[in-house]
C-alpha cells in the first residue's frame, strides 16, 4: 500500500460520496431546475474523483502508466460534455414550459423572452402597417 | 482579432487532434504515432473551419500559461461549489432561494462563451440557462440580497455579474479573447 | 470477500424495473427514456459478463442513436398515447 | 481491496435514489436528469470494474459512454425545446 | 472451374446492389435495364451451379474464408439448393422484366436495390449450412420484405408492413432464443455437426429449442398462428414483389423449417415437433381456404390460396417419411411455377385495368385474351385438375400420408381442393362469361412470352411428370437423408 | 373491464411461455464450460488470423459471412427508410436555434468524436470495439451536428456513393480472396503473405481485419447518418 | 410441476423478453409496440451472452497475460454483435413505417387504424 494507491483510494471514496450526494440532491430538491443544480455538479466532480482515483490506484498497484492517461482522457471528456448537456437540458426544460418552483424569487429569463416576443410582435405589426 | 490564415488554423487543428490521439491510445508505439498523424491530417482537412478561428495564435505562451493557471483555480472553485451543494442538500431545512438572474459578459469569441458557460455550470449554485449574445441567463440556487434588492435592471445585472462571471472572465479574457 | 453479486442483483432488478416502466408509461417520450435506461443497465450486465465488445456496441447504439431515432419518430407523429386519459396502467398506479 | 464494498454500496445507494426519481419524477426532464446521472455513475463504475478485473482495455467502454451519452441527452433536450 | 465460384451466387447480387447508388443519376429506366441484366447474370450462374451439381451428383460446399465447416461458415449447395437457387434466379429475372410495366412509384433506384437483396436473402437462406447464418439471411429477407411491402406508400401497404414487422420481430427473437438454447447445449452452430450431436442433447432442451426455431421460421413460412401478415402484404405489395413472396420467399422459409426439423431426427422428443408441425399446417390450410372463399379481390383471393397451398406443403413435409418430403418438394416446385403465373397475370391485369377487384375481371376473355388464357390455365392447375402439374403433387402427398397411416391428411388435401375449385371456377366464370365493356387492350410481348413459357411448363409437368418427379425425388432425399448430409460436409475434427 | 380481462389473459399466456422457456433454460446451466468450437478459436486465433481480440477475429475472419450479411441488413434499413420517407423535395423544418453554447460545443467536439470513432474501428483487433461501434460513434458525431444546427445537412452527394463504395470494397476484398486463395472472403493479407506476423499485438497486424473494419466503419457511419437524415427532413409543400 | 431453477442472468433476460412480449400483446400504440420489441431484442441478446459466460474467466481478448484457458466463450459475443445491429436496423425500418402510417391515418392507435380502413 504505497502513497499513490492510498491517494487513489481516497479519491475514489470522495468521488463515490459525491455520487451519493448528487443522488440525494435529486431526491430532495423541489423542482427540476434545482435538481439539476445539485446533481450535475456533484456527479461530475464525483466522476472526476472516481475515475482519476482509479487511475492513480492502478498505477500504485503496479499496472502500467497508460492507466492514468486513459482515465484522464475519460475524465476530460466527462468534464467537457456534462455541463453542455446539463445546459441543453435545462434550456429544453424551461422552453417546454415547466414552471419554476413556487419559492423562486426572480425570473429574468421569462421577462427577457416576453420582451423579445413583444418586440417581434411590434415589428410584425409595423410591417403589416406599411 | 479576426481570423488567422488557413494554414495556421489547419496546423493548430492537426496538433490538437494528434495530441488527443496520443492520449487515446496511451502508447508511444511508432506505428500508432504514424497512423495517428496521418489520421489527424485527414480529419483536420475538413474539420478545421469549424474547429478553430484563430489557429496557432492559441498557442501563444501567455495564453498557455494562463490556461495552466486556470485549471487549479477552476478545480478549487468546483470543489467549493460541491461543498456548497453538500451543505444545501444535507441541511435539514433545505436552504434554497432559487431564481433566474441576468448577467453580461465582456467575452467576444464563441469558444470563450462556451468555456464561461461551462465554468458557471460547474461552480457555486449556478447553472447556465441560456446565452443570447452577451446576455447570460443563469439559474441561481441562492439569489443573494444585493441582487434581489436591486432597484434597477442595470444594478441587478452589475451585481449578478460581479458575483458570477467576473472571477472567471479575468482568465478567460486572456485565454480566449 | 466482495459484494459484486449484490451489485448484480441490484442491476438486474433496476433493469427489469425500467423495462416495465418503459412499457407502461403513457408518455412516449418517457418510454424512450426508459428504453435508454434499459440499454444502459443491459450494457453494464454485458460488461459484467466479460463481453466488452458487446457492451461497447450496445453503448454506442443505445446511448444516442436508438433513443434519437425514436424521438424523431415521436416528433413526426404524436407524443402521448391517446386511448385513455393521461394516466398510468392498472397495475402500476402512482 | 476491502474498500471496494464501501464504494459499491455508496454507488448502489446513489443509483437506487436516482431510480426513485426516475420512477416518480413528475415530468420527463426529471426522468432524463435521473438517467443522465445514472449514466455518469455507470461510467465511473465501469472504470472501477476495469481495475477490479485488472484489464485496461475495458476503459474504452467507459470512454464510449463519456462521449456518447451527450448525444442522447441533447437529442431529448432539443425535442423538448422544439428544435428538431 | 472451381466449385468455390458458386459463392458468386451471393457476391454478385450484393456487389451490384451496392453499385446502384453510383448510377442512380441515369434515371429509372436505365436502372430497370441494369436490374434485368443482373438477374439474367444471376440466372446464368445458378444454371451453371445446377448443371454442376446434377451432373456430378455431389453437392458443392462453399467454404467462406477457407475455414472448414465447424470453424467457418459453409454454403451447402446440394440437390435441393441448386434446384431452388435456379428457380429463385429465374423468377427474379421474369419479375425484373415485369417491373418495367408495373412499378412506377419513385424512387426506382431503391426499389432495384431492395429487389436484388430480396433475391440474395432467399438464395442465402436456401444455401446456407450454418444455423446463425440462416438467421442473418432470414433477417435480410424479412427486412427487405418489410421495405418492399410498404414500398407503394399507401395506407394499406404501411399497415401490412407494420403487421409483418411486429410478427417478424417476435419470430426472430424466438428464433434467436432457440439458437441460444441449442448452442448452449452443443457448443456448435454448424448444421452437420448439430445433426451429429443431436442424439446427445437433453430432450427438454431440444423440445423447447426446436419448437422455438419452428415458431421463428413460421413467420417466413406463413404457418398458422403467425401468418396474419401474409394476405395484407400480398395484396398491398407491388405486383412483382407479391409473385416473389409467393414463389420463393415462402419456399425458403419452408425449406429452412424442413431442414432444421429433419436435422434433429435422431434426437429424443422429435415426434413432438412433428405433431406440432402437423397441427400448424392443418390449421393453416383450413383458415386460409375458408377466408379465400369470402374474398372479392382476386389478388387477395390468390394470396389466401397460396397460403393454403403452403399449408399443404408443410403437411407433406411433416409426414415424416422420405416419400412425404419428396412430395412436398414436388409441390413446392409446382406451386412456384403456378403462383408466379397467377400473380404475373393478375398483376398485369391490375396494371392495365386499374385494380384487382373481381369486377375488373369481368369479360377479360375478350378484353385481354392471352392473359385470360394464361390465368385460366393457372387457376385450373391450382385446383389440381388432371393433366395439370399440381394434380401430380397432390396425388403424391395423398399417397405419402396414407402410407404413413394419416388417412385424415388425405381428407384435408381433398377438401382443400374442393374449396379451391369453388372459388377458382367462380373467377374463370367471371372472366369468360361476364359482361364485356367492349374495350380491347394490347398486351405486351415480353410478358406474353413469359406467361406462355410458364403455361407450357405447367402443361409439360402435367403431361410428363416423370423427369420433374425425379428432380424432386433427389431434392427431397437431400433434405430427408441426414446421414448423407453429414457425410457430404467435410467436417473438421473439432469436438469430442 | 375488458381491458383488465385482456391484460390478465396476456399475463397468463406470458407465464406459460415463461415457464416453458425456463424449463428449456434449466437444461443449459449458467456459467459452465461448454465450449466446443469456441475452444478451437481461442487456441488458434493468434496464429491463424493475427488478431488478439478473438471476438473480432470471429466476426470478421472465421464467420465473415455473417458480417457481410449484417452490413447488408444495415444497408437495407438505410435504403428502406430512404425509400419510405422519400419525397421529391425535402428540407429540415426546425425553428428554434440551439444556444451558442451547444453550437460551439458540438463544433469543438465533432473532430474529437470522429477521431474516437476511428480509434475504435482501427483498433478492432487489439481492444474491444470494431466497425459497428466505431461507425455508430461517427454517426453520433453527425447526429450532434444535426441537433445543434437547424440548417445542417450531411453532404448527400458524398455520402451515398461512399456508402455504396464501402460495401463494394468489402465484397471486392472477398473476391480478391477468391481469386488469390480460391475461397471467398479468404484472408489473403495474412494467410498468403503473413503481413504483420512480426508485430503481433501492435497496430499494423491482424491480416485484413483492420481493412475490413475500416470499410465497415465508413459504411455504418454513413448509413446511420443517412437514416438520421431521412428521418429528420420533411416534405416541403409549395 | 416443479419450478425450474435458473440463474440470475437468465432470470433477468427472460423477464425482459416477457415484459417486452407483454407490451407487444397488450399495448395499442404503435410506437409503444416498437419500443417493446426493442426491449425483447435486448433481453434476447442478454440471454445469448449469458449462455456463453463461464464462471471466473475473463474477456476473450488475449492480451495482458490472458491465455486461451482463462477466456470465456467468444462465439456468442460475435453473434450478439450481429444481432444488435440487426435489431437497430429493424427498429429504424419499423419507425419509418410508423411515420408513414401516421401521415396516412393521423393516428398511431392500431385499433383506430383498423377502424379507419373499414
Amino acid at each position: 500500500m504505497n502513497v499513490l494507491s492510498a491517494t487513489g483510494e481516497a479519491l475514489v471514496l470522495i468521488g463515490t460520496f459525491f455520487y451519493f450526494l448528487s443522488a440525494l440532491g435529486l431526491i430532495r430538491m423541489p423542482d427540476v431546475y434545482n435538481r439539476m443544480q445539485t446533481s450535475t455538479k456533484s456527479a461530475t466532480l464525483g466522476s472526476l474523483g472516481v475515475i482519476i482515483g482509479t487511475g492513480l490506484w492502478a498505477v500504485g498497484m503496479g499496472h502500467s502508466v497508460a492507466w492514468i492517461v486513459q482515465t484522464v482522457v475519460v475524465a476530460t471528456f466527462i468534464l467537457l460534455t456534462n455541463p453542455i448537456s446539463a445546459h441543453a437540458l435545462i434550456r429544453g426544460a424551461y422552453r417546454s414550459g415547466i414552471p419554476l418552483w413556487n419559492g423562486s424569487v426572480v425570473d429574468k429569463y421569462g421577462e427577457h423572452l416576453e420582451a423579445k416576443a413583444e418586440a417581434a410582435e411590434n415589428e410584425k405589426d409595423e410591417g403589416d402597417g406599411e | 482579432m479576426g481570423e488567422a490564415n488557413r494554414f495556421s488554423r489547419y496546423a493548430y487543428t492537426v496538433i490538437v487532434l494528434f495530441l488527443i490521439w496520443v492520449l487515446l491510445t496511451a502508447s508511444l508505439d511508432r506505428q500508432e504515432l504514424i497512423f495517428g498523424f496521418l489520421l489527424s491530417l485527414f480529419v483536420a482537412s475538413f474539420t478545421y473551419p469549424m474547429f478553430t478561428s484563430r489557429g496557432l495564435g492559441n498557442l501563444h505562451p501567455r495564453r498557455v500559461a494562463y490556461a495552466m493557471a486556470y485549471v487549479p483555480y477552476f478545480l478549487w472553485a468546483m470543489i467549493m461549489a460541491n461543498l456548497d451543494v453538500a451543505y444545501r442538500v444535507l441541511h435539514p431545512k433545505r436552504p434554497i432561494r432559487p431564481g433566474i438572474v441576468h448577467c453580461k459578459t465582456v467575452l467576444k469569441s464563441n469558444t470563450g462563451k462556451l468555456s464561461l458557460a461551462n465554468s458557471i455550470t460547474l461552480t457555486p449554485g449556478t447553472i447556465t440557462l441560456d446565452v443570447d449574445g452577451e446576455d447570460y441567463f443563469i439559474h441561481w440556487i441562492w439569489v443573494p440580497d444585493e441582487v434581489l434588492g436591486a432597484k434597477t435592471e442595470g444594478e441587478h445585472v452589475e451585481n449578478a455579474s460581479r458575483n458570477i462571471t467576473r472571477p472567471f472572465e479575468k482568465f478567460l479574457k486572456v485565454i480566449f479573447g | 470477500m466482495n459484494c459484486i453479486p449484490c451489485a448484480e442483483y441490484i442491476i438486474v432488478a433496476l433493469m427489469i424495473g425500467s423495462a416495465i416502466l418503459a412499457v407502461e408509461w403513457r408518455d412516449l417520450l418517457a418510454a424512450a427514456v426508459g428504453m435508454a435506461a434499459v440499454s444502459l443497465f443491459a450494457s453494464i450486465l454485458f460488461f459484467l459478463l466479460q463481453a466488452p465488445d458487446v457492451a461497447m456496441t450496445e453503448a454506442a447504439i443505445g446511448a444516442a442513436l436508438s433513443g434519437a431515432v425514436v424521438i424523431f419518430a415521436i416528433k413526426r407523429t404524436q407524443r402521448f398515447e391517446t386511448e385513455e386519459e393521461e394516466r398510468p396502467g392498472w397495475w402500476i398506479r402512482w | 481491496m476491502i474498500g471496494i464494498n464501501v464504494y459499491l454500496a455508496l454507488i448502489a445507494i446513489a443509483t437506487l435514489l436516482a431510480m426513485y426519481r426516475f420512477l416518480v419524477g413528475p415530468t420527463t426532464p426529471d426522468r432524463l436528469v435521473a438517467v443522465d446521472i445514472m449514466t455518469t455513475i455507470t461510467t465511473g463504475l465501469m472504470v472501477l470494474f476495469a481495475l477490479y478485473y485488472g484489464r485496461m482495455i475495458y476503459i474504452s467502454v467507459a470512454l464510449v459512454y463519456a462521449v456518447l451519452a451527450f448525444g442522447g441527452v441533447i437529442a431529448f433536450a432539443r425535442y423538448l425545446e422544439g428544435g428538431l | 472451374m472451381n466449385g468455390q465460384y458458386a459463392s458468386l451466387l451471393v457476391a454478385l447480387p450484393l456487389i451490384s446492389a451496392f453499385f446502384v447508388p453510383l448510377i442512380k443519376g441515369l434515371g429509372g429506366r436505365a436502372i430497370k435495364y441494369y436490374l434485368t441484366l443482373i438477374t439474367a447474370l444471376q440466372a446464368g450462374v445458378a444454371a451453371w451451379v445446377f448443371k454442376t451439381v446434377y451432373t456430378t451428383g455431389k453437392p458443392i460446399i462453399v467454404m467462406a474464408g477457407g475455414w472448414r465447416p465447424p470453424v467457418g461458415i459453409d454454403l451447402y449447395i446440394g440437390h435441393f439448393a441448386a434446384l431452388f437457387v435456379l428457380i429463385v434466379a429465374l423468377v427474379s429475372f421474369f419479375m425484373a422484366i415485369f417491373s418495367f410495366d408495373s412499378v412506377s412509384t419513385e424512387p426506382t433506384d431503391k426499389y432495384a436495390m431492395l429487389f436484388l437483396l430480396l433475391m440474395l436473402g432467399a438464395t442465402g437462406m436456401i444455401a446456407t449450412g450454418d444455423i446463425f447464418n440462416l438467421f442473418v439471411f432470414m433477417e435480410i429477407t424479412s427486412i427487405t420484405a418489410y421495405a418492399l411491402t410498404a414500398y407503394n406508400k399507401t395506407g394499406e401497404a404501411a399497415e401490412a408492413a407494420m403487421k409483418y414487422i411486429v410478427l417478424g420481430g417476435i419470430g426472430s427473437s424466438f428464433f434467436l432464443i432457440g439458437i441460444a438454447l441449442i448452442y448452449g447445449s452443443t457448443g456448435t452452430l454448424n448444421m452437420a455437426q448439430l445433426a451429429q450431436l443431436a442424439g446427445s442433447i437433453n430432450p427438454t432442451v431440444i423440445k423447447v429449442g426446436l419448437s422455438l426455431l419452428v415458431f421463428g421460421l413460421a413467420v417466413e413460412a406463413e404457418l398458422f398462428p403467425l401468418n396474419a401478415w401474409a394476405p395484407d402484404a400480398y395484396q398491398a405489395a407491388p405486383h412483382p414483389v407479391t409473385a416473389m413472396f409467393s414463389a420463393f420467399v415462402v419456399k425458403a422459409g419452408l425449406y429452412a423449417l424442413a431442414r432444421l426439423v429433419y436435422l434433429f431426427s435422431h434426437a429424443a422428443g422429435w415426434d413432438f415437433i412433428l405433431k406440432l408441425l402437423v397441427i400448424m399446417a392443418t390449421l393453416t390450410v383450413f383458415a386460409a381456404e375458408f377466408s379465400a372463399l369470402r374474398q372479392r379481390d382476386v389478388k387477395r383471393m390468390i394470396a389466401y390460396s397460396s397460403i393454403s397451398q403452403v399449408g399443404l406443403i408443410a403437411l407433406a413435409l411433416s409426414v415424416g417419411s422420405q416419400l412425404g418430403v419428396q412430395a412436398g418438394v414436388f409441390h413446392m416446385i409446382n406451386h412456384a411455377v403456378v403462383k408466379t403465373l397467377l400473380f404475373l397475370t393478375v398483376g398485369y391485369v391490375g396494371v392495365k385495368v386499374g385494380g384487382t377487384g373481381i369486377e375488373n375481371f369481368s369479360g377479360l376473355g375478350r378484353k385481354m385474351p392471352l392473359t385470360a388464357f394464361a390465368l385460366t390455365v393457372g387457376a385450373l392447375a391450382a385446383v389440381g385438375i388432371p393433366l395439370f402439374n399440381i394434380f401430380w403433387s397432390k396425388v403424391w402427398i395423398i399417397i405419402a400420408s396414407i402410407e404413413q397411416g394419416y388417412a385424415w391428411e388425405a381428407g384435408v388435401v381433398l377438401a382443400a381442393s374442393v374449396v379451391e375449385a369453388v372459388y377458382y371456377l367462380r373467377l374463370i366464370h367471371t372472366m369468360w362469361f361476364g359482361g364485356w365493356d367492349g374495350i380491347r387492350i394490347r398486351e405486351s410481348l415480353p410478358l406474353g412470352t413469359i406467361a406462355l413459357f410458364l403455361v407450357l411448363l405447367i402443361l409439360a409437368i402435367g403431361v410428363y411428370p416423370n423427369p420433374f418427379w425425379t428432380l424432386a425425388k433427389s431434392a427431397g432425399t437431400d433434405i430427408f437423408n441426414v446421414s448423407r448430409y453429414i457425410a457430404n460436409v467435410p467436417l473438421m475434427g473439432v469436438g469430442p | 373491464m375488458v381491458s383488465v380481462l385482456k391484460r390478465s389473459l396476456a399475463i397468463i399466456t406470458l407465464l406459460i411461455i415463461g415457464y416453458w422457456l425456463a424449463q428449456g433454460l434449466a437444461g443449459v446451466p449458467f456459467g459452465q464450460d461448454r465450449m466446443l468450437v469456441g475452444k478451437y478459436y481461442l487456441e488458434n486465433v493468434k496464429a491463424q488470423t493475427g488478431a488478439v481480440n478473438a471476438v473480432t477475429a470471429i466476426v470478421v475472419n472465421y464467420r465473415g459471412f455473417d458480417t457481410l450479411g449484417e452490413v447488408t441488413v444495415l444497408f437495407i434499413a438505410s435504403t428502406g427508410v430512404g425509400a419510405l420517407l422519400w419525397r421529391r423535395k425535402k428540407k429540415r423544418t426546425a425553428k428554434t436555434e440551439g444556444s451558442v453554447v451547444l453550437r460551439t460545443g458540438s463544433e469543438l467536439l465533432f473532430p474529437f468524436i470522429l477521431m474516437f470513432g476511428t480509434y475504435i474501428f482501427i483498433h478492432g483487433h487489439l481492444t474491444p470495439g470494431g466497425g459497428f461501434p466505431g461507425g455508430a460513434t461517427i454517426a453520433t458525431a453527425f447526429l450532434i451536428l444535426y441537433m445543434a444546427f437547424v440548417d445542417y445537412e450531411i453532404p448527400h452527394r458524398l455520402f451515398e456513393p461512399l456508402e455504396g463504395l464501402a460495401g463494394m470494397g468489402y465484397v471486392l476484398v472477398g473476391l480478391i480472396g477468391l481469386a488469390i486463395g480460391s475461397y471467398f472472403l479468404f484472408d489473403w493479407i495474412w494467410q498468403t503473405w503473413h503481413w504483420g506476423a512480426a508485430n503481433l499485438g501492435r497496430l499494423f497486424s491482424g491480416g485484413f481485419i483492420p481493412v475490413i473494419y475500416t470499410l465497415i466503419g465508413l459504411k455504418v457511419g454513413t448509413e446511420l447518418s443517412g437514416i438520421v437524415d431521412s428521418m429528420l427532413t420533411e416534405e416541403v409543400r409549395e | 410441476m416443479s419450478v425450474p431453477h435458473i440463474g440470475l442472468y437468465y432470470f433477468g433476460a427472460l423477464s425482459l423478453v416477457l415484459v417486452g412480449i407483454y407490451g407487444v400483446l397488450v399495448k395499442k400504440n404503435l410506437l409503444k409496440i416498437l419500443i417493446s420489441l426493442s426491449i425483447v431484442e435486448t433481453g434476447v441478446n442478454l440471454l445469448l451472452i449469458s449462455v456463453g459466460y463461464i464462471t471466473g474467466r475473463s474477456a476473450p481478448i488475449l492480451s495482458e497475460g490472458i491465455g486461451p484457458k482463462q477466456a470465456v466463450d467468444p462465439i456468442p459475443q460475435a453473434l450478439v454483435l450481429t444481432a444488435i445491429v440487426i435489431g437497430v436496423a429493424t427498429t429504424a425500418m419499423a419507425l419509418s413505417v410508423a411515420i408513414t402510417l401516421y401521415e396516412k391515418y393521423g393516428t398511431l392507435n392500431i385499433e383506430e387504424i383498423r377502424r379507419l380502413r373499414g
